[in-house]
């Protein structure tokens, strides 16, 4: 099998299974999800193949595995789709293919596969429990095979975005996804909270998604092609680069790289747009590691990425996609540090961290970007997994305790460390990487990297505000650590939490492995002066685009602000919280921080109600109920109006009363009074008729013969 | 054999009425009978346009399959019957409406009979519509296509159905009296109604010399605007919509699967059979307001439709939205006639028109289907219907997914091309319209999740008012329509090429 | 004033006063009867006219047949042929005027007619009316048709009195 | 020589007598002989028009036969008439016979 050809197959098993679950094996739970994982593993399988296969061949930036067939007829040309394996590709197909399966392994654990059925339990509600020797245990989720089906295609979704040689069928991936974001966020229906996150989430994305459209028609207008490799040819870039838009000033380039960016602010969540993103931690776990790990979220950066020649074409653009990362970055991380909620920190983190990437693509980092996305994906996936396992055990322990508390407030957790070991050390790994705790952890190499970037190309603005947000990262990172695995449980839950299966912790060391390794392959070539081997990620992803970028010079400055900022954000973030033990002895629980700035209630100000306000009282009540069916209505009764008149005045006065009743009246009387010679005797008609005879016989006679 | 290949036209055309006719001599007083033998009289018409569908060839261009009948001697009128590219989907997609419709309908038990005779009368009229190639036969289907549905909405409708019903049906008399002047003008002056010889007499009329007493674009003008007025009325377009909201809702399931599904695309029709190729210069002169009207629609539907409690009102909503693509794309493809642009829009425009068929003929049948089993359309009163009705809410979601554009289902792939022909020509207009897009989105979820989503109303839950799952007979209504919806959305060549080619040649 | 026209006049009166009393009779077998009279003295005027043959036909047919046929009627109706009702309906002066009307109108036309006054030819030698008129009535020249009409005229009459007076079981 | 007026005057006469009957009458028996009398007058007057007229001529005679066929006809329908009326209506009186009216 070709290389090509195995590409196109990569995405496929997942989508297969979606189908077989929701139309054959629903019933059967664990078919549906030997089903999911056996698709998934055999999409991992397919994309280590490829990976390795664009390992060996030489000069890949060059000539990439591509592949293509006519989809649609666009007048008398074809529009083409296919797929495309470059060194970026293969290197988000790597991690994708890892992360995906990982997930799909947790999941059996996290909805409590072999465990019986709830008492209680309603699909569209979280499980709730089920009475097992006088015990309650964890009960299975009601809906086990339908979660399966989804996340499927949500893989599906993300394959096909990853391999895809073109923008419309990564428009095609990005928005399954976003399908299966909303279906998978409104998982448990039921909750008012869930479904309306759905929504949310759904809708806040659609709106980077048209703009996103507009830019891919923009471009295909201009282009006639949405095809990778023929956009990002000298000629296409070029004259991009010089048409003007007509909008903002900017190039034609600009406005569709702006176009597109905006589509990445919804999916990525990005500021403004990143509203939707913590209140998406109403699913289940595995899908907030989906969503903001392996898939959507990462979509987002990777469309950037993948779409940077066009869009660094323009400055304007470019400073627009920096400023909108750095603030982010930080705005984001400003909020993480009130989050009692131990999604929602990662949930504001994750927010954070997307904010760096596209910093750094801002200003032309794009291999630091494409690093960061790599090993960001990695522990952030860890992070969340073992969050939820966290979640997990303490649910585990709220059931045996049968005193309800909430299993994801941090401030009810506390000592965690022993009750769950494996979920303690991965986390700490998680966290460590997301902190950028120095040498060894992969968070470390490319936060580093975007830092010295942005120290080393001048943009010192930007270098400040990641820097701080760095900071405020690694302090989070260890309020969270510190409050829920050190020190002393905070309640009877923590107290009897257990380490969860194994199908949940295998994930967590495997991705604890990448979360670490993976750093490695991109320490710099002249990291602290000396001179080590090139990187490999850098020579590898950098040959993606045409002019291989240059790695920047190492930098003293760069280097120790990135020590001090992640050693001494941990290290306060232990000290401070040690010993907190309520919610109320944190500082930092500040009303617009735990608010998150306000914005939802902004937004719904600002937007919502009064979308809400227009579509119901102007659109439905004022235009067409009251301006155009008030305009029909007067008509109707204008028409009746003269109607009536030329009935009352014309109709019934002449033709009715004169001619019709008139003649019907003479006609009328003289039939009754003609009536009474209607005797009915022979006799009488007979002499009647006789004299008739002589009056007419004698008239006759008078005028013609006399 | 030979003579159903060479009548095939006129049996698609034919063979419902004549099962309708031989309905009324039916002697059975079962109402299964009727159902049964109105659901088989109506494949008949639908395996023919199946083997129309394959015997046709894409690469000729021009109208193939043609039948000519000498109908009306003395004003040179005649059956004609004929498809091309265009129209060829739009018979396939009666065809394949109806037989659903009908099934749909199967829990009519109110004069089975003569609601049965009413649909089938109703295929008759709307494939003359698509299938005739002369403008007096044309307005004859034309109207022939109201009476059925005016009768099934104000006798087998809801609550509203009087007001419904009158609404409808004057309204679109009202429209098409210019329709009957502009084409008896044209049939006085060229001594033909001939579509295909009048096209190119028309067009090929100097434009200073003096018509009826009137400059030849003056006539040309209100020619124009007496076509354009009947087909928005009946596509319908911003703001002659509102007939459609009513009537809509207050049609019974089967009649309102066809009323959307297929009844709208007369209008549209109409636009690229008559208007575009009869006034490419008033259509290119006018585009601009046809795109904002077209804009008006896609937003104001949308906004309209969510501000809607009633189910079947939303859904009827979103037929106005929709709509509003298609006019989008006539509009560029008017402006921009003779380029790739063009092309490609009105591409987008008749797989759009299929589309919309499909969907909104889906989305209509799955209200009526919670409908009969709730006696409620508010969506205020239902929630939380997931778990009860599992299958039902999945096909649900697929539907209004299909509906709302999701890629790889067949809505993107039309609102693409539509969007991607209109962006160059009507750049603003475009943009606007997809605040009415995002939007699409708002009322589609809003509706998802007033039915399914949220906290289960108990009422449905227990007791008499138990809400039962979708029966085979449903889900089978469904199947054809969901299988079609996934396939134009993963490979829409198979149509599109049709659509494709008829379209280089035609505009 | 000779013998002819001595006894047509004096056959003349009879029959006008038996006509009278036909109309006049309160008794309707006596009314009957005075028919019979007056038939009888329009078969004397016939024979007055040198017609032998209608004479007799006349008092074969009339007087045998109908005048009997008459009496049979009045008899079988009896019931309301009593004496003492008015044979005369209430506008009986109408009909008086009326048929006094018709007399005076009639003898009004026919004194201004030329040929009002005129006397007979006498008839030919050897012209036998009776075979004549037989002739005339079975040659096809002659008055065939109205013959055969009048044949099928008294079928029909015969079916019609049959069927109108048969009494259903 | 009896000049054809006395002929004449006699049939006006027989047949004024004859219309007064059918007029007045009550008994529809009698109305029917007044019409008979009126059928006499009127051969007489066809049997004195052929006298004096062209003898060779049948015309007059041959009537005078007809007219007593359709005598005789209706006599025997209109008594069968009288009779049928008279079972039914259980009266001969023709003002009490007043169904051809309105």
């Amino acid at each position: 099998m070709s290389t090509e050809l195995l590409i196109w197959l990569i995405p496929l098993p997942p989508l297969l299974a979606f189908f077989l679950i929701v139309l054959f094996t629903n019933r059967n739970k664990a078919l549906s999800h030997s089903i999911a994982i056996g698709a998934a593993f055999l999409s991992w399988l397919g994309a280590m193949i490829v990976f390795v296969d664009a390992l060996a061949k030489k000069d890949l930036g060059l000539n990439p595995f591509t592949s293509s067939i006519p989809w649609l007829p666009t007048g008398d040309t074809w529009l083409k789709i296919g797929v495309l394996i470059d060194p970026l590709s293969a290197t988000v197909l790597f991690f994708v293919a890892w992360i995906v399966l990982m997930i799909f392994i947790y999941s059996v654990g996290y909805h409590n596969f072999g465990q019986p059925a709830g008492d209680h339990d309603h699909a569209g509600l979280p499980p709730h429990g089920a009475t097992d020797d006088g015990h309650t245990v964890p009960s299975i989720e009601p809906m086990y095979s339908r979660f399966f089906a989804f996340i499927s295609l949500f893989a599906f979704g993300m394959l096909t975005l990853v391999v895809s040689d073109n923008l419309l069928t990564l428009f095609v991936g990005w928005e399954i996804m976003g399908l299966c974001s909303y279906l998978l966020i409104g998982f448990w229906y039921g909750k008012e909270s869930a479904r309306d996150a759905a929504i949310k989430a759904f809708m806040t994305t659609r709106i980077g998604d048209v703009f996103m459209l507009l830019g891919i028609v923009f471009l295909y207008s201009v282009t006639g092609t949405l095809s990778f490799r023929e956009i990002f040819t000298q000629q296409i870039l070029h004259t991009l680069a010089v048409i003007p838009s007509g909008v903002f000033g900017l190039s034609a380039a600009g406005l569709i790289g702006l176009l597109l960016f905006i589509g990445t602010i919804g999916k990525s969540a990005q500021f403004p747009l990143h509203v939707w993103l913590p209140d998406a931690m109403e699913g289940p776990t595995p899908v907030s590691a989906m969503i903001h790990a392996a898939t959507m979220v990462s979509a987002g950066v990777y469309a950037v990425i993948r779409m940077f020649p066009l869009i660094s074409l323009d400055e304007k653009t470019m400073a627009i996609v920096a400023f909108i990362g750095a603030f982010s970055a930080l705005f984001a991380a400003t909020i993480a540090v009130a989050q009692n909620d131990i999604k929602r920190v990662l949930a504001y983190s994750t927010i954070s961290q997307l904010g760096f990437m596209i910093a750094a693509l801002g200003i032309h980092a794009y291999v630091a970007a494409a690093f960061h996305l790599v090993t960001h994906a990695f522990f952030k996936a860890l992070l969340f997994l073992g969050s939820g396992s966290v979640i997990h055990g303490m649910e585990y322990g709220v059931l045996h305790t049968n005193k309800h508390v909430d299993p994801q407030d941090m401030f009810n957790m506390g000592g965690l460390r022993t009750k769950m070991p494996i979920t303690f050390w991965t986390f700490l790994i998680g966290g460590f990487a997301l902190s950028g705790f120095p040498l060894i952890t992969a968070g470390f190499w490319s936060k580093d990297e975007i830092l010295a970037e942005a120290f080393g190309n001048g943009h010192v603005i930007v270098f400040v505000t990641l820097a701080f947000a760095a900071f405020l990262t690694a302090f989070y990172t260890m309020r969270q650590i510190t409050l829920t695995f050190f020190g002393e449980a905070r309640s009877d839950a923590a107290e009897r939490a257990q380490e969860t299966h194994w199908t949940m912790t295998t994930p967590l060391i495997v991705l604890s492995v990448f979360a670490v390794a993976f750093g490695w392959v991109g320490i710099p070539e002249d990291f602290l002066g000396l001179h080590l081997s090139p990187s490999w990620f850098h020579e590898f992803v950098g040959s993606t685009l045409a002019a291989r970028p240059e790695a920047v010079p190492f930098n003293w400055i760069a280097l120790v602000t990135s020590l001090i900022v992640a050693l001494g954000g941990l290290g306060l973030g232990y000290l401070v919280y040690r010993n907190v033990q309520t919610a109320e002895q944190d500082k930092l629980q500040i009303g617009v921080l735990k608010n998150k700035w306000y914005f939802d209630e902004i937004y719904d100000f600002l937007f919502v109600k009064p979308a809400y306000w227009f579509a119901e009282n102007i659109v439905y009540k004022f235009i067409d109920q009251g301006v155009i069916n008030g305009i029909l209505h007067i008509v109707g009764p204008a028409t009746q109006g003269l109607g009536s008149f030329v009935r009352n005045y014309f109709d019934l006065p002449v033709i009715n009363r004169f001619f019709g009743d008139g003649s019907a009246g003479v006609t009328w009387w003289s039939g009754k009074n003609l009536r009474s010679i209607q005797t009915g005797r022979i006799q009488q008609y007979l002499i009647l008729s006789l004299i008739l005879l002589f009056v007419v016989g004698g008239l006759l006679y008078y005028f013609l013969l006399a | 054999m030979n003579f159903v290949s060479s009548h095939i036209l006129s049996q698609i055309l034919f063979v419902p009425t004549i099962a309708a006719v031989v309905m009324l001599a039916l002697p059975s007083r079962n109402a299964q009978v009727y159902r049964w033998f109105a659901l088989i009289a109506s494949l008949v018409p639908l395996v023919l346009a199946v083997i129309l569908w394959t015997n046709f060839d894409s690469n000729k261009s021009g109208f193939q399959f043609e039948e000519n009948y000498v109908w009306y001697e003395a004003i040179h009128s005649s059956l004609h019957l004929g498809v091309d590219g265009i129209s060829l989907p739009m018979v396939l997609l009666t065809t394949l409406l109806t037989p659903l419709a009908i099934l749909a309908s199967f829990t009519v038990s109110d004069r089975v009979k003569v609601y049965m005779m009413l649909f089938l009368f109703l295929e008759t009229g709307m494939l003359g519509v698509f299938m005739s190639l002369d403008l007096l036969i044309f307005f004859v289907f034309w109207e022939i296509g109201l009476v059925p549905m005016y009768f099934l909405i104000n006798q087998w409708g809801s609550a509203n159905r009087n007001y419904a019903s009158l609404k409808f049906m004057i309204y679109t008399m009202g429209g098409s009296l210019g329709l009957l002047l502009g084409i008896q003008m044209l049939g006085v002056l060229f001594g033909t109604y001939d579509l295909v010889a009048l096209s190119s007499r028309w067009n090929s009329l100097d434009p200073g010399s003096v018509l009826l007493g009137m400059p030849v674009y003056t006539v040309k003008a209100i020619a124009f605007w007496a076509f354009v007025i009947a087909f928005a009325i009946k596509v319908p377009v911003w703001p002659f919509h509102t007939w459609l909201p009513d009537a809509h809702t207050e049609a019974p399931t089967g009649g309102s699967m066809i009323l959307a599904g297929v009844l709208l695309k007369l209008g549209a029709y109409g636009f690229l059979r008559l208007v575009l190729p009869f006034y490419p210069d008033e259509a290119k002169a006018f585009a601009g307001a046809l795109a904002f009207l077209a804009v008006a629609a896609i937003v104001f539907g949308a906004f309209a439709s969510f501000a809607q409690s009633d189910f079947k009102r939303l859904v009827a909503y979103s037929s106005v939205n929709h709509m509003g693509f298609v006019i989008l794309g006539i509009a560029a493809a008017a402006l921009a006639s003779g380029t790739t642009d063009a092309h490609i829009a009105m591409n987008g425009v008749v797989l759009q028109m299929f589309n919309h068929g499909l969907s909104a003929a889906g989305m209509f049948f799955l209200v009526g289907v919670i409908y009969e089993r709730t006696h409620t359309r508010n969506l205020d009163e239902f929630g939380g219907l997931f778990p009860l009705v599992p299958i039902y809410g999945s096909i649900l979601i697929f539907t209004s997914m299909a509906s709302l554009g999701l890629p790889g289902l067949n809505g993107f792939v039309s609102e693409f091309l539509v969007v991607r022909g209109s962006y160059p020509v009507l750049t603003i207009y475009t943009a606007i319209s997809m605040l009415g897009l995002l939007f699409t989105g708002a009322y589609i979820l809003k509706g998802i999740k007033s039915v399914l989503h949220g906290p289960l109303n108990e009422h449905w839950a227990h007791g008499e008012h138990t809400l039962t799952e979708m029966n085979a007979r449903e889900i089978f209504v469904m199947i054809p329509l969901m299988a079609l919806m996934l396939a134009i959305g993963i490979w829409p060549a198979w149509i599109l090429d049709v659509i494709n080619k008829a379209v280089v040649a035609l505009f | 004033m000779t013998a002819e026209q001595i006894i047509f006049l004096i056959v003349a009166a009879a029959t006008l006063f038996s006509g009278l009393m036909v109309v006049t009779s309160r008794n309707l077998v006596h009314a009957a009867l005075w028919l019979v009279a007056t038939l009888f003295g329009v078969a004397v005027v016939f024979a007055l006219l040198n017609a032998g043959f209608i004479a007799v036909v006349q008092v074969v047919v009339y007087i045998g047949a109908i005048a009997i046929l008459f009496i049979f009627a009045v008899m079988l109706t009896r019931k309301d042929l009593r004496d003492h009702a008015p044979q005369l309906n209430k506008g009986w002066w109408s009909g008086a005027f009326v048929a006094v009307a018709t007399f005076a109108g009639l003898v009004f036309l026919l004194q201004g007619w030329s040929g009002f006054s005129k006397t007979a030819a006498d008839i030919p030698s050897g012209f036998d009316a009776v075979s004549q008129l037989g002739d005339a009535l079975t040659s096809p020249a002659g008055y065939v048709l109205p013959f055969e009409v009048a044949s099928v005229l008294l079928l029909a009459a015969m079916v019609g009195a049959v069927y109108v007076a048969f009494t259903r079981k | 020589m009896i000049p054809l007026s006395w002929y004449l005057i006699l049939a006006a006469a027989l047949f004024s007598i004859g219309l007064f009957g059918a007029l007045s009458r009550r008994n529809a028996v009698a109305i029917l002989l007044g019409i008979e009398l009126m059928l006499n007058a009127v051969n007489i007057n066809l049997v004195a028009f052929w006298r004096y007229g062209d003898v060779t001529a049948m015309a007059g005679q041959v009537f005078a036969i007809i007219v007593f066929a359709v005598a005789a006809a209706e006599v025997a329908v209109g008594l069968a008439l009288v009779i049928s009326v008279y079972r039914r209506r259980n009266t001969v009186i023709a003002d009490e016979l007043d169904l051809l009216k309105w």
